[in-house]
């Protein structure tokens, strides 16, 4: 429907009714991320004693136990409000109330955008960029007290219970910062610039998403001066029901940054389907928007399943239902399995996008069209669909349906035929190539590799007999770092790498680069890959004592880890030094891609595209000299010029 | 975005500053929340016994979790009660425990671990009486059990039946009704930390009586450090 | 754009130089046969008999046989990638940098496409029906198959065991001498084995390693796993399912012994527990312990009808 | 691109096919979002039902549900709350008939009904929760009952706030376009986009009595 460029029947008429002038507010009455921190404190404080008055007179909540639940969860939820409202996210659907139109802010080139609320889907990627990193510091950070505990087998450096705290912390802040490394910079960044949209569909929910985002940072953080939550990422009552104030923040912090992945599908999912510009039909969308397409879907619909089953872990802990716990006539299964049913589709939330990347880079790097373009699509749908029928192989040992694991066994397995139609996909765009061996490109077949292994071990996973071996195991442990660590965060850093040029006009230093990735793959399978065997040989996960025979292999892997974390701090320095102190300009498309984004202006124009481009050609047509060109970017002038009304045009549910 | 190289350089050093400055804050600060660890093992001369003295109390009365029940451990040689459950002792040296136990009773949610295990003789004395078993659905019942389970060891505690209990640690033996008991074991020959704890679901107002004290180190759980003397 | 817009199978371009291309697909296929066949007889032949979880149980030795079978299968797909890959990023490489030369057009190539899709299926189906007949036949692999197992094993002969999981330790019923309930897990040689796997708080898991038994000990579930023991020897037992502070300290080893000596042993230790074996609730597949502790406290007692029970096994709710 | 960029948002220049383009664009992604706010809550909803199906076919240790009927959730609170949803979503389906056919008045005065309808389903929920005859953590159903009020109380708000934020805006735009000289009825962009809104809120509002009627049937009949 979007290719069709003639005027509606009707003539447009009298313009849309003019917005209210953007209000001159003194500096101190404007919203940004100090006001949101003022507020999220008062409405933190606010909740605490809420909660205490609420519920404090109630012995069972506050008794005994000396924690009042209520008083967290409100506290939390509070500040969470506080956090929105202080950044200036509700101001519109408040002021929508009152049959206000939104409120156009004035354009701000400063970097003082970074730290407001910002409607423009550039501003939002960067800030997710920056988000996402942090994130995934700090968790990485924990991930090295993890491998500090586990040097000895049976000497504790770290304590028991701080290690149970660290390694949920770690693993819950890596789970939400992965669900959305690649969607919320990358996605919001680039999808409009590659369909050739000036804007996203709901730019407010766009931001909105990102201020959740970092409230669920800021909230599950929390969770260590709460006293940790015992039960790890998967959060499995009823020692969730049992645990202490940790784990609210963990159920309040999974949907505050679930609610953040519904907000940021919805808006790239209605984005790619309506904002394509004319000509951009679906055979030419770049690969990368399909994978984002894909991720989109499943973040807006397998995410309220963990928002809910949050919500009834949340009642269980302030209410006191008993959705999980079997004495009173919940059941821990039900957990187990709402937790799944979202926790399956998650983990390609998290592999997707790192397909798109690296077929996306690929061709560049190659010189030639991806091959069979439609396979790779149809892999990515064919994963997204079969993601939502699998989520019991998490269970073949826990007694739940076990006769219908065969069932399970089947989807799982099936699961790798899409998967490897996207290898098909990459390996083919490899034959008779002319390959150049730029630091993006390393990433993404640094990517290739990993994710081989963690595919491969997958089909081990799934095979029950197997599994009986290796579930919970080590083995696990490796899988899955292979799948999203080499594979997700691998690609991330091949987008990086590869687009940063575009975002900032300002280039890596490429050899730094060059060492960054070498350390990085290196030191990740010396890393992740002796957890293969520690697994086998039968080390179970989150423990912090083992068999003195495995000591060898977990201080390989420790040192190993050590480095790793070493090798992002080339990266750090590279960016310090060569984006921000000593920037190195950019060429205009050092990569030579074809790729829509690459051929608006750098650094891009508030509206991205002078004129809304005509789509002609896909952006894979290397090989061919005598291919049409991408896109018409160069339109004439408007026989009519008229200015953009200030009032955003769409209407916001 | 136009400013000065040394302005860049500044800032990007400031914000450097201040997340190692948050890192090594939040580090210390977490580590620091580690309870001490009272030390048996500096000074032991081999083949000389090791005399631990333990006591549990319902209500620890004070601090952030006044409500939450808790063992202390006396240190050998100022002789105060540390509130902590980490103990250092030497390796392959008989350890006699004498536990003073404050708190009231009730029925084991297991009652297998009544069952004296591990100790010398297989038994230990209550307040004088050598017993191997404790019934907790008669009597005062069990309040708490000293447990070492990867060493084999188990110790129920009778609980006091007295409704006067002491409530503010720690409690003195000449003002609160209390059980006196006695065991003894020998650490293994092998140095390592390990974990003891109590079996007795009495960490009230959780689900199972088995949250909040009954999963924190310095209450109800600790570490039984064996260290070469 | 069209699939078939690519050229014939294998894919070519005519772009570069005059030069015949050499038979690059005929060498990687050539080469990828050959060290996948050295690799898989390599691995079989050393590493195979070897692999965990070892062959002390049936499920043990079936999971062993199994995990064997896919790394076969694993293997060359590994290999085959890695070759690819290798071939491709050394052959295809840009001499010159700097350049953008074109590389061959070639957006698909339908032969390959549906050989591909028919391969990876015909993989992945095979290793299902052989994954469910390793499941099916040897009586659940070992794996807890829940309260009523229909993958049972043929033996009419079954020891069961309770095994019961609490925060933190493992205790063992044994049903058929009085139910008795111990620390140790004792087992005879040669003797097919009913582990009834349950839990009186949180989710565990009973791992017996060398045993390759796994299932999961859930609140009033039983989950029941099985397997025939073939050695004597010594078996770690471990939690693989998170369940708090000391989840990592939840660990102990089992024993499986000759039948002889575990007549003995059951005997002496049902003798030896006589007075304890008293106190404790009658023998059930699950208990029902209060989800309050002793003192009481998490849900309020006695707001609605609902008995106030605390400990395992001694009543049901009323009702 | 040889001209000059204009980086202000203001000096952006559109032709009248990019302004339709857009509009188009605007109109198509309402429809989307708002069938997709549906799909969401459809599958948080769904979750809910798994609970319910889930636990109580389960029946842990008899505990669905403790003591029968005397003890469930007061029928008459339940089947006033979803009358008033049910007249609610009916009086939105009505309006937005209404809003098409260009009777604005009639629009109005029916979307406002519903706001207030909602508004009184709203209110009787949360009385509801907060004066039940049973403990939250009495059974299964309790537990189920306790989750679909509060799931409701979420759900109810938002579909009242999205119908009132519509009749609010109608307000302020129906004021505009007087001055203007235009109706409602025209195919100018804030018309056809309100359109597009208000359609998309009758759909959700019968997403809402599809689920009313689902769960009352659920907790209050079987």
């Amino acid at each position: 429907m979007a290719i069709d460029t003639t005027a509606p029947e009707a003539p447009l008429g009298a313009a849309p009714p003019p917005a209210a002038p953007a209000p001159h507010r003194p500096v101190w009455l404007q919203q940004n991320v100090l006001t949101a921190i003022v507020l999220a404190v008062a409405g933190f404080a606010l909740g605490h004693w809420a909660g205490n008055r609420i519920a404090g007179g109630y012995p069972n909540v506050a008794g005994a136990s000396g924690e009042n639940e209520v008083a967290i969860c409100l506290s939390l939820g509070l500040g969470v409000l506080g956090w929105l409202l202080g950044i200036g996210a509700l101001n519109y659907p408040i002021a929508k109330m009152f049959g206000r139109e939104a409120i156009q802010e004035p354009y701000n080139p400063s970097w003082t955008r970074f730290f407001k609320f910002s409607t423009d889907h550039k501003v939002v990627g960067v800030q997710y960029f920056f988000g996402v990193i942090t994130f995934f510091f700090t968790a990485g950070l924990l991930a090295m007290a993890i491998r500090t505990e586990l040097l000895y087998p049976t000497n504790h450096l770290i304590g028991p219970g701080t290690y149970i705290e660290i390694v949920g912390e770690h693993g819950t802040m890596m789970m939400m910062m992965a669900s959305s490394a690649v969607v919320g910079p990358l996605g919001n960044y680039l999808v409009p610039l590659m369909i050739g949209a000036r804007r996203t569909a709901f730019p407010r929910i766009e931001a909105t998403s990102f201020w959740l985002f970092t409230a669920g940072y800021l909230v599950i953080l929390t969770a260590l001066p709460f006293g940790g939550f015992p039960t790890g990422w998967t959060g499995y009552a009823p020692l969730q029901t049992q645990a202490s104030g940790g784990m609210d923040s963990y159920l309040v912090g999974f949907a505050v940054i679930g609610l953040g992945m519904i907000l940021a599908g919805f808006n790239l999912i209605a984005t790619i389907i309506h904002y394509r510009a004319p000509g951009m039909t679906w055979a030419r969308v770049p690969v990368f928007v399909w994978s984002i397409l894909a991720t989109s879907a499943l973040l807006a619909l397998a995410t309220p399943t963990l928002v809910t089953a949050g919500l009834f872990g949340i009642l269980d802990r302030t209410a006191q239902t008993a959705f999980y716990v079997n004495e009173r006539g919940g059941s821990s299964f039900l957990w187990e399995n709402l937790f799944w049913f979202f926790g399956h589709p998650e983990v390609y939330i998290m592999a997707l996008p790192g397909f798109g990347i690296v077929a996306e880079i690929l061709p560049v790097f190659t010189r030639k069209p991806v091959f069979a373009y439609r396979v790779a699509t149809a892999g990515m749908f064919g994963v997204a669909l079969l993601s939502f029928f699998v989520w019991q192989h998490h269970l073949f040992q826990s007694g739940i349906n076990p006769d219908m694991r065969p069932l399970y066994m089947l989807t799982t397995e099936l699961i790798s035929i899409p998967t490897g139609f996207i290898y098909l996909v990459t390996l083919g765009t490899l034959w008779r190539a002319r390959i150049r061996f730029e630091v993006p490109m390393l990433f993404a077949l640094g990517m290739l590799f990993n994710f081989l292994i963690g595919g491969v071990t997958g089909v081990f996973l799934s095979d029950v007999p197997v599994d009986v071996t290796v579930h919970g195991s080590f083995f696990v442990m490796a899988h899955f770092h292979y799948t999203i660590m080499g594979g997700l965060i691998f690609a991330l850093f091949a987008g990086i790498y590869y687009w940063t040029p575009k975002v900032t006009g300002r280039q890596f230093d490429q050899r730094l680069g060059k060492i960054h990735f070498w350390c990085m793959f290196v030191f990740f399978n010396c890393t992740f890959f002796p957890l293969f065997i520690l697994g086998l040989l039968g080390m179970p996960r989150r423990v912090f004592t083992y068999a003195a025979n495995l000591q060898f292999l977990n201080d390989f892997s420790s040192v190993s880890a050590y480095l790793l974390g070493t090798s992002f701090l080339i990266f750090v320095a590279n960016f310090i030094w060569t984006i921000v102190i000593e920037p190195r300009p950019a060429p205009a498309n050092p990569w030579g891609s074809l790729g829509l984004e690459w051929q608006t202006p750098t650094p891009v124009p508030y509206y991205n595209f002078e004129r809304i481009p005509v789509v002609m050609n896909d952006p894979y047509h290397y090989a061919e000299a005598d291919a049409d060109p991408v896109a018409d970017i160069s339109l004439p002038p408007p026989a009519v010029a008229m200015n953009r009304p200030p009032a955003a045009q769409a209407i916001e549910p | 975005m136009r400013m000065a190289r040394s302005t860049r350089i500044a800032l990007v050093a400031v914000v450097l500053g201040i997340a190692t400055g948050l890192i090594v804050f939040v580090g210390m600060a977490y580590v620091r929340t580690s309870p001490p660890t009272v030390d048996f093992a500096t000074g032991h001369r081999a083949g000389q016994a090791v005399n631990v003295h333990m006591q549990t109390v319902g209500t620890y009365g004070k601090g952030t979790h006044p409500t939450w029940v808790s063992y202390l451990i006396q240190d050998p040689k100022t002789g105060r009660w540390v509130h902590t459950t980490l103990l250092d002792v030497p390796a392959d040296t008989r350890v006699n425990f004498t536990i003073y136990q404050f708190d009231s009773g009730s029925p084991l949610r297991n009652q297998q671990v009544g069952l004296v295990q591990g100790t010398i003789g297989g038994k230990m004395s209550v307040n004088g009486k050598s017993l191997r078993l404790l019934n907790s659905y008669s009597n005062a019942g069990v309040a708490h059990t000293f447990s070492i389970p990867t060493l084999g060891v188990n110790v129920p505690l009778l609980g006091v039946s007295s409704p006067n209990l002491c409530g503010v640690a720690p409690c003195s033996t000449a003002r609160w009704p209390h059980n006196v008991v006695r065991f003894s074991f020998v650490t293994p020959k092998a140095v390592g930390q390990y974990a003891w704890q109590c079996f007795v679901p009495c960490g009230a107002g959780w689900l199972y009586g088995n949250g909040g004290p009954m999963q924190t180190i310095g209450y109800m759980d600790g570490l039984l450090k064996v260290v070469q003397a | 754009m069209a699939e078939t817009n690519g050229s014939s199978s294998p894919p070519t371009g005519t772009t570069g130089s005059g030069t015949p291309e050499p038979p690059h697909a005929k060498r990687m296929i050539t080469f990828w046969l050959i060290i996948s066949l050295v690799v898989d007889v390599l691995y079989y032949t050393l590493a195979g008999p070897h692999m965990p979880p070892g062959d002390m149980t049936s499920a043990a030795s079936g999971a062993q046989f199994d995990l064997n079978i896919l790394m076969i299968c694993a293997l060359p797909v590994i290999l085959g990638v890695w070759t690819y890959l290798g071939y491709a990023l050394y052959n295809f490489r840009e001499g010159r940098p700097g350049t953008l030369l074109t590389g061959p057009m070639a957006h698909g190539n339908f032969r390959l496409q549906v050989g591909w899709m028919v391969g990876t299926t015909v993989l992945v189906l095979g290793l299902f029906v052989f994954g469910t007949a390793e499941l099916i036949i040897p009586a659940g692999a070992g794996g807890g198959e829940g309260p009523d197992p229909i993958w049972t094993p043929t033996s009419h002969t079954v020891l069961p065991i309770q095994v019961i999981g609490q925060q933190w330790k493992w205790t063992y019923r044994y049903p058929t001498y009085g139910g008795f309930e111990t620390t140790s897990l004792v087992i005879p040689d040669n003797t097919t084995i009913a582990f009834h796997v349950t839990s009186l708080d949180v989710i565990h898991d009973f791992w017996a390693y060398q045993l390759g038994i796994k299932a999961d000990a859930n609140p009033q579930q039983d989950n029941v796993a099985f397997t025939t023991t073939h050695q004597l020897g010594q078996f770690t037992v471990r939690c693989d399912e998170l369940c708090g502070l000391w989840h990592g300290a939840m660990y102990g080893f089992g024993h499986v012994v000759t039948k002889a000596a575990f007549a003995a042993w059951a005997t002496r230790t049902e003798a030896q527990l006589a007075a304890n074996t008293k106190l404790l609730p009658p023998f059930q597949w699950t208990y029902v312990p209060d989800a309050n502790g002793a003192d009481g406290g998490y849900y309020p007692d006695n707001v609605d009808p609902y008995s106030k029970v605390e400990i395992y096994g001694a009543q049901k709710a009323k009702v | 691109m040889s001209q000059a960029i204009s980086r202000e948002p203001a000096e952006i220049q559109e032709t009248l096919e990019e302004r339709a383009y857009e509009l188009r664009a605007a109109e198509g992604a309402t429809w989307t979002g708002t069938r997709l706010a549906i799909g969401i809550a459809i599958f948080a909803f769904a979750s809910l039902a798994f609970a319910y199906f889930y636990l109580r076919s389960g029946n842990n240790l008899d505990l669905w549900e403790v003591s029968g009927r005397a003890h469930s959730a007061p029928t008459a609170y339940g089947a006033a709350v979803m009358a008033f949803m049910l007249a609610a979503v009916a009086l939105t389906v009505l309006a937005v008939r209404r809003l098409k056919a260009g009777r604005l008045i009639e629009w109005q005065t029916a979307g406002w009904a519903s706001v207030l309808s909602g508004l009184l389903a709203l209110g009787l929920q949360i009385f509801e929760l907060t004066n039940l005859p049973f403990y939250p953590g009495r059974d299964g159903y309790a537990s189920c009952f306790i989750g679909w009020a509060t799931m409701n109380i979420v759900a109810i708000i938002g579909a009242v706030y999205w119908q009132e934020t519509l009749v609010a805006r109608f307000a302020v735009l129906k004021r505009l376009f007087a001055a203007e000289g235009t109706t409602f009825d025209s195919p100018l962009p804030a018309a056809r986009l309100f359109r597009a809104n208000a359609d998309g809120c009758a759909a959700f509002m019968i997403f809402m009595a599809v689920a009313e009627v689902f769960f009352w049937v659920l907790f209050y009949v079987i």
